[in-house]
């Protein structure tokens, strides 16, 4: 009964980083038909900061944690300006520049950190919630979550009841017919891309007192993020949360009561398989005929 | 000693760290293939070491070249080593293969054929794998971190120092010792053969040895972002040791158990970075935590007991240049660096199949821990790795303190056939 | 018996009806325009018969042969060969080459002799026929220019050389004369009745009245999905419901 | 035309007698590095015939491991003799395509990318749990080398020869199937699917075929990599390198055939003459990719027709 009790609270914890993980990819792919491969490394920037600001320069941990989400929504906004926008026409050179970006942030944060063994963060809220032989949870994982489901809720709100929302999901439908109403693509992009960073730079800073923090950690964001992408459905920013859910619960649960490998496995195929059987995920839009 | 995580970053960014290694690169990229105009009284030798430097593997690598040239510039100021009828300056070569069989292969072959090494030193599996069928060949006196690596046709692969991870068992020993009434454990490592599998296997045998029973081993791959879902199910099966095989997630895992609530002993095989842990989780629920890995400040680190000169000078001198960057291969490379020096001058020469044939001859080869034996043929095949003694480390007081030495030998020499029944379980390759 | 026979064809998307119980059919050697207003269910139809969609009721016979559900590629085995309603080439390719990949069905090969050149005979017979399209589409002094590169005119008479390389019985044109001026209209119009003298039987989509009038004997008039009615340019032209019908979609005959 | 044609082949020849004569002018660990490199020509070539249909894959690499692990056991579990072994290696990964190609091409264009790494992914860590027979995270080592006469395999001169040959005659025939009808055929394919079907072409039936052959290329790519190197792991294969193989090809160019060549070895030496740089050498790659991409958007085969232009302009004046 704990174990189960245990594996549902962890599911919900992990499904709240897999969404943030997968909504700013999704978001970024459907409204610039980018492929940002660097989304992984956005996120390990974000854990890196407060590793600087927090851990080494004593910086309190909420002001650590605007500020991270600050500079990787900068870099997002960079890299939308300089690198994709000119690459607007050709996704391909579009992934190649991500992929440069990837390297350098990687180099940079190993000048940062420097080898040696990955970085931790004390967390700044010490302390476990226990109801004994039941269930115990980190007060850190309590924020974290809380503040995943806040930054979503947020998300929602702007997307649907705003007029800026409006047009960035306009653009995620189709591209060419925004462009035609009227709709800034050079904003919109900018925004999709500076959401999107945000989401990135605080789930890295969320995580980053739970986690070992490394150059190398983008690598398993991007991996999960592709597979919600996939099994939500490439368009939907509600499937990639619904998907995120799920996908962490079967995660957790074959972890829990398996084994890890079968549970990146059974991840793998389920994508497969989805792509097989409902090409659109879950909850893709219908591809128009 | 200061490590505090402050004055670790500050010290790495007065010092211009990036602009300098940029310049550094700059200047090698072009001196590169002009002759190098030594000294001309003091001949020199040159040692390879064929490891990771980029990447994810790079903290098993490039800690272990800082390690040796602070040991070759020491031995270098004091004037150089005898050998023979001359004195040697001691220069180190190295090759960033980054984990990487391809370019291990070149860098392996850059080493002996162009920068003319008399000993390639290297972290061990697949890089190692690719290049011993030439260096057998060449008869190149080759070091792995990884005895798993030798097979009868390895000759010329020696595992001198890190016999990874045999020394896993005086741990095991030293806490059934103390706390008998610890009757069940719990094994977690990684999925993989080199590291995880064969860790594994040696706590499994351990603890059937000391009298443990291990109620459920957990393998998990390298993506682990969470881990609370494993040590929860592991708690579930109630161990009073939880044991972690691997060091790559030490952390995060003992960070959970704090949370979950765990009650019992924790044995891990190395634990670098124990400061961190006791930052994210309290002084006492850290005490008593045992693991293999001492600190070099570690005043039981005496001369009789450790064979590695000024161990605590090493580690200051470490931790002023590359402060953050320890982790165990920091001195163990140096440490072969040491062995090789001892066998040249006991074959009074440089070439590597004396140096292997002196090597071998010793009875009681040098070791870090104390002199140690050749053995390894009842495993996997030929006698090319040394064991000795081994330090059982655990934390008094948020410090990391040598409780004893105890000795891997033995232990092998009673208890050999049940590792092999545990790495056959495992599917891993003995003769 | 009739070349092609569409026989109470009905095509659902969703809960939307494209097409509702709709038959007709086409004679050997006829031009046969499909009319109706945007939206009628014209290019629907089309793709229907060339297998790009498959029906939800009803069936398509070709000499009496079903071949319905058939894929694209093997509808366009069986003669039935479609142009595209915006000019769709290969852009990249030369005007040879795009002849060239028309020729496909006579042409296509096995891997080995491709490689070993055993196909040699195949491919100079493909080659044959490329040039004798280009010439019969008066496109064979333009045969080494990109296909991007030809005026409109040109590029239309392309798209009709491809589809005639690979020798169809029946020429489905998606709107052909869109977007053209008087001068090249009268070209294309003259370039399809040579077509259709040359054994081929067409069916055409425009809105192009005129054109339509000048060439087809039999017209079929398609109105929200259904089959409205059929007849010669006279009959349609005085034809009440088909004047409601182009009134309300915003057309004027 | 004819005279292009000429200088076509007359520059193939000369490149041809230059790599025979070259590796006996190269350091020793630039013997290897130009037998990788040679093979990695192989694997960007063979990529690019599966590109031409337009649909661009994560899992070339992998089955470049396909044709490897075939290779390793055969050779030294059966005792196959390795030049059996390396053909039966690109017959095999071509089989593992053609199984694959059921469910992967039930999706196009961004999902079939994805879905190719997922099952890529997929076969790659079975490679990993699968302890036999596939030797679990360490592979297969001492797996062995040609034999022929009395002709040493195992120094790198002789093998870069054996390499050189084989990956030429490859080169060759891919060569003559993009210039084929087949290769006219998967032009077509990308271009314009729907007008290709409309006139007889089986689209799904071409990308398939493409799949296969530049599998079965890659495949021979992969045994001749084990046959050198003496051991095989699931490392090798990973997501990792499968992203170096579309950097070489995208900034290398993907309009011609020798784009992606070009875009493997320019990149290969500028990594390697980066060596110096230690650390910080993979941002330096990652700039200089970042710089291709956007004063080059052609790739690195539009240089010698942009030199070419200024040359002739310049003797025009």
């Amino acid at each position: 009964m704990e174990l189960f009790l245990q594996s549902v609270v962890n599911s919900f914890i992990q499904g709240g980083f897999f969404s943030l993980w997968a909504v700013g990819l999704v978001l970024v792919f459907g409204v610039m038909g980018v492929v940002n491969f660097a989304h992984g490394e956005l996120v390990m920037v974000g854990a890196y900061s407060i590793w600087v600001l927090h851990a080494q320069y004593g910086l309190p941990y909420i002001p650590a944690l605007c500020m991270a989400v600050l500079l990787v929504t900068t870099i997002g906004v960079l890299m939308e300006r300089f690198l994709f926008r000119p690459k607007r026409e050709d996704p391909l050179g579009g992934l190649i520049n991500s992929l440069g970006v990837l390297f350098i942030l990687q180099v940079a944060a190993h000048v940062v950190g420097g080898t040696g063994p990955a970085k931790q963060v004390a967390p700044p809220f010490s302390g476990t919630f226990v109801i004994e032989e039941f269930l115990r949870v980190p007060y850190q994982r309590l924020f974290a979550v809380a503040v995943s489901v806040a930054a979503l809720g947020l998300l929602w709100f702007f997307l649907t009841r705003t007029r800026l929302g409006w047009s960035l999901r306009a653009m995620a439908q189709d591209r060419e017919a925004a462009a035609l109403q009227g709709i800034n693509i050079n904003r919109t992009s900018m925004i999709a891309i500076g959401v999107s960073g945000a989401l990135a730079g605080l789930a890295g800073a969320l995580m980053a007192p739970m986690t070992s923090i490394h150059p190398h950690m983008g690598h398993n964001v991007i991996i999960t993020a592709f597979i919600v992408t996939i099994v939500g459905g490439i368009g939907s920013l509600s499937g990639a949360v619904l998907a995120a859910v799920l996908y962490a619960f079967l995660h957790t649960f074959v972890t829990a009561y398996i084994s890890g490998t079968v549970a990146t496995m059974s991840g793998l195929l389920i994508m497969v398989l989805v792509l097989i059987v409902k090409p659109t995920g879950i909850m893709g839009k219908r591809v128009s005929e | 000693m200061t490590k505090t995580p402050t004055s670790v970053f500050r010290q790495r960014f007065s010092r211009r760290r990036f602009l300098g290694t940029t310049l550094a690169g700059m200047g090698a990229a072009l001196t590169t293939g002009l002759p190098k105009v030594g000294l001309a009284d003091a001949k020199t030798v040159r040692l390879g070491m064929n490891i990771p430097m980029t990447g994810d593997y790079a903290p098993w690598g490039l800690p272990g070249l800082y390690g040796c040239e602070i040991v070759a510039a020491n031995i270098n100021a004091a004037g150089g080593v005898k050998i023979g009828n001359d004195t040697y300056m001691i220069e180190m070569a190295s090759y960033d293969h980054g984990y990487d069989t391809e370019k291990s292969v070149q860098g392996f072959k850059k080493l002996v054929l162009e920068d003319d090494v008399k000993m390639v030193m290297m972290l061990g599996g697949s890089t190692v794998a690719s290049i011993i069928p030439w260096a057998m060949r060449k008869k190149m006196l080759t070091t792995t971190l990884l005895p798993s690596d030798i097979t009868p046709d390895t000759e010329y692969l020696v595992a001198t120092c890190e016999s990874h991870p045999l020394y896993n068992v005086t741990g095991v020993e030293w806490l059934a010792d103390k706390f008998p009434e610890a009757k069940t454990a719990a094994i977690i490592t990684t999925n993989d053969i080199e590291y995880g599998k064969q860790s594994a296997a040696t706590y499994n045998a351990a603890f059937e040895v000391a009298g443990i029973d291990v109620v459920d081993v957990n393998f998990h791959g390298f993506d682990v972002a969470d881990f609370a879902p494993i040590v929860s199910s592991l708690l579930s099966k109630k161990p009073d040791v939880f044991c972690m095989a691997t060091d790559v997630y030490t952390t995060p895992i003992i960070e959970q158990l704090f949370h979950q609530g765990f009650k019992g002993k924790i044995v891990s095989c190395t634990c670098d970075g124990y400061l961190d842990v006791i930052a994210k989780t309290s002084k006492e629920f850290v005490e008593g935590l045992t693991f293999q890995f001492p600190d070099f400040d570690d005043p039981a680190l005496t001369p009789d007991k450790a064979d590695f000169p000024d161990p605590a000078g090493f580690d200051a001198a470490f931790n002023k240049d590359h402060a953050g960057e320890w982790s165990a291969v920091a001195w163990e490379y140096p440490s072969i660096l040491l062995n090789w020096i001892e066998a040249a001058q006991a074959a009074g020469s440089i070439e590597p199949e004396p140096v292997l044939s002196a090597m071998k001859a010793n009875s009681s080869p040098a070791h870090t821990f104390g002199p140690g034996k050749w053995w390894g043929a009842d495993l996997w095949g030929l006698d090319n790795a040394v064991v000795g003694n081994w330090p059982v480390v655990a934390i008094n007081d948020g410090k990391a303190r040598i409780q004893e030495y105890r000795s891997v030998y033995d232990w092998l020499q009673n208890n050999a056939g049940v590792l092999k029944k545990h790495m056959q379980a495992l599917d891993l390759r003995t003769v | 018996m009739p070349l092609l026979e569409i026989s109470k064809l009905t095509k659902h998307f969703g809960g939307l009806t494209a097409l509702n119980d709709v038959s007709f059919s086409v004679d050997r050697g006829e031009i046969r325009g499909l009319i109706g207003p945007n939206g009628a269910g014209k290019s629907t139809m089309f793709k229907n018969i060339a297998g790009f969609y498959t029906p939800s009721a009803g069936d398509i016979l070709l000499d009496g042969e079903s071949i319905r559900g058939h894929a694209p590629h093997e509808i366009a085995g069986r003669g039935v060969v479609r142009t595209f309603q915006e000019t769709t080439l290969f852009q990249e390719l030369s005007v040879f080459q795009n002849a060239l990949v028309g020729c496909h069905l006579r042409a296509r090969t096995n891997i080995v002799s491709a490689v070993l050149g055993l196909d040699g005979a195949r491919q100079r017979a493909a080659r044959q026929k490329a040039a004798e399209v280009l010439e019969f589409m008066g496109l064979s002094e333009r045969r080494d220019q990109l296909a991007s590169e030809l005026p409109l005119g040109s590029q239309r008479a392309l798209a009709v050389a491809i589809a005639l390389a690979s020798s169809p019985r029946l020429l489905l044109m998606d709107e052909p004369f869109a977007g053209m001026n008087p001068e090249e209209t009268r070209q294309m119009m003259d370039l399809t009745r040579k077509v259709n003298d040359s054994g081929v039987t067409v069916v055409l989509v425009e809105h192009d009245m005129k054109a339509v009038m000048g060439l087809c004997r039999q017209i079929t008039v398609l109105n929200f999905g259904t089959l409205l009615t059929e007849g010669s340019p006279e009959e349609i032209r005085n034809d009440e419901r088909v004047v409601r019908a182009y009134l309300g979609g915003g057309h004027r005959l | 035309m004819g005279a292009n044609k000429l200088t076509h082949v007359a520059g193939t020849a000369a490149l041809l007698i230059a790599l025979v004569i070259l590796p006996g002018h190269l350091k020793y660990h630039h013997q290897d590095f130009i037998i990788f490199l040679t093979i990695n020509v192989l694997v960007v070539v063979s990529y690019r015939l599966m590109t031409l249909t337009g649909e661009w894959s994560l899992i070339h690499i992998v089955m470049m491991g396909v044709g490897a692990y075939t290779s390793a056991l055969l050779s030294k579990n059966l005792g196959v003799s390795v030049w059996l072994s390396i053909p039966l290696a690109g017959v095999s990964a071509g089989a593992v395509a053609a199984l694959l190609s059921f469910p992967l091409f039930r999706m196009t264009q961004f999902y079939f990318l994805i879905g190719s790494f997922a099952v890529g992914e997929a076969i790659r860590l079975a490679w990993v749990y699968f302890v036999y027979p596939f030797g679990g995270s360490s592979g297969i080592n001492t797996i062995p080398s040609p034999e022929l006469f009395t002709i040493d395999f195992m120094e790198p001169i002789p093998y870069f020869y054996l390499v050189l040959a084989v990956v030429t005659l490859c080169l060759l025939i891919l060569h003559r199937i993009e210039n084929s009808r087949i290769g006219l055929t998967l032009h077509a394919v990308h271009w314009k699917s729907p007008l290709a079907e409309s006139v007889g072409v089986n689209a799904w039936k071409y990308r398939t075929l493409a799949f296969i052959i530049a599998s079965i290329f890659v495949g021979v790519a992969g045994a001749l990599k084990v046959h050198y190197l003496g051991n095989v792991t699931p490392h090798q294969f990973g997501v990792g390198t499968m992203v170096f193989v579309l950097i070489w090809v995208i900034v290398g160019g993907y309009n011609t055939f020798y784009g992606p060549i070009l875009g493997a070895i320019v990149l290969s030496i500028l990594d390697e003459a980066f060596r110096a740089f230690e650390a910080i050498r993979p941002a330096i790659y990652g700039v200089l990719l970042i710089a291709a991409i956007m004063f080059m958007p052609r790739g690195l085969e539009s240089v010698p027709g942009w030199f070419r232009e200024r040359l002739f302009r310049k003797t025009a004046e």
